[in-house]
């Protein structure tokens, strides 16, 4: 299951299409919706997608954590504006042994971070920006306040 | 040739439309249609320069050749995963 | 949240016992009763614990975990009988970022392996066997097998 | 003193108990009380040399000093987490 939703994000959805007899070790990653981001407080988040690439891109991320790591794959990515608390994105990774199922569910979450057109912006008391790039790959993420550029 | 160019996030925002049609001569390559781009939405310059292009869902480089009904995307860089 | 459990363990228990605002990621790990274990097709598993000792040494790695990630951690382990695909343990930590929750979580399965006083018998179609050792410590676990050595 | 000994997993089901007790002098060591086991029950011998001792809960040394009412377990090399 590689999908974007519009509602609320269902972990047994991602177990079940996981588990299977041979799977002794499932890890799952829930990135949640934080109340602060940069040093500034955070009320809500918004994620744009562009749905069909995105999707496939996490099919294909499945594909190679299959051959990678003989580990079966899940992801669940919210799209639209979320509040403080609500999850954006679970990963579920099944594997024989707990290092691949580990190693599995890491690599989908950077993964995602490089190669999946799914973008968000983040509602915070210093105003509304897009978050462009991963803050995982530059200390300084691109971030654009079209608000601000305007004025 | 007319192609139609997806848009997403801050070039979205900036644009004020989910897409934008952009007339280019037959055989034209994707870096073709950034300039063309470029000329017609000075205002996304900077931005387009740090965006990927995919057609048809796959990333492309700027040789490659675009085709009448490709859909074109502009990809700026992503940050979905989590905000972590 | 630092528990044995003789019915089936619930991984919402385990999420509302680490889920706070600060937290952006969790990681939680399940450990899955197999069907198959050293080339053996396997039945089930029982599992004999030190029940205060055992939640007490939980416990502890959940304060080691939060000194040294800054993660809320829970756990939870299944003791008595278990059937294949039947839950034997929940790991969750949360933590503000990614690395920490899969650094803890992972660092929380492998302790539990080292110090905390619970064992497993495997029902396989050679026997059935007290594993005692952990097969991450030794390529050769120490298992023991009553029936056979009292024949 | 009498000491009751905890007993798990394989040397529980050797014995058929889940816990025996062991005479032991006063001032005795948790090397004393091991050393009382492998004569009290010699079928352990090899299992009591893997074992760790835990007293009150705690993992303690062959040295340490046994009280009268102390909680004292036999725990064998432990295999709990997960099957993998």
């Amino acid at each position: 299951m590689f999908e974007l939703w519009d509602k609320a994000l269902s972990l047994d959805a991602c177990l079940r299409a996981v588990q299977h007899a041979g799977a002794g070790a499932v890890v799952i990653f829930l990135g949640v919706v934080r109340n602060n981001s940069r040093g500034q407080s955070v009320n809500g988040l918004e994620y744009d997608a562009y749905k069909p690439m995105a999707e496939r891109k996490l099919r294909e991320i499945g594909e190679e954590i299959d051959r990678r790591w003989g580990a079966k794959c899940a992801i669940l990515h919210r799209v639209g504006r979320l509040a403080v608390g609500e999850v954006s994105v679970i990963i579920a990774a099944a594997a024989p042994h707990r290092a691949d199922a580990f190693e599995a569910c890491r690599y989908a979450i950077e993964r995602i971070k490089e190669v999946v057109p799914i973008w968000k912006k983040e509602f915070a008391e210093d105003g509304a920006w897009w978050i462009e790039g991963s803050t995982a790959l530059t200390d300084k993420p691109l971030i654009v306040n079209l608000q601000a550029s305007q004025r | 040739m007319q192609v139609k160019v997806l848009l997403f996030a801050s070039l979205k925002e900036q644009v004020g439309e989910r897409s934008v049609s952009v007339y280019l001569p037959d055989a034209a390559t994707v870096h073709d249609l950034l300039h063309a781009l470029r000329e017609q939405f000075p205002s996304l310059a900077t931005r387009l320069n740090m965006a990927r292009v995919a057609v048809n869902e796959e990333y492309v480089s700027p040789a490659t050749l675009l085709h009448p009904g490709d859909e074109v995307a502009l990809i700026p860089p992503v940050s979905g995963g989590a905000h972590v």
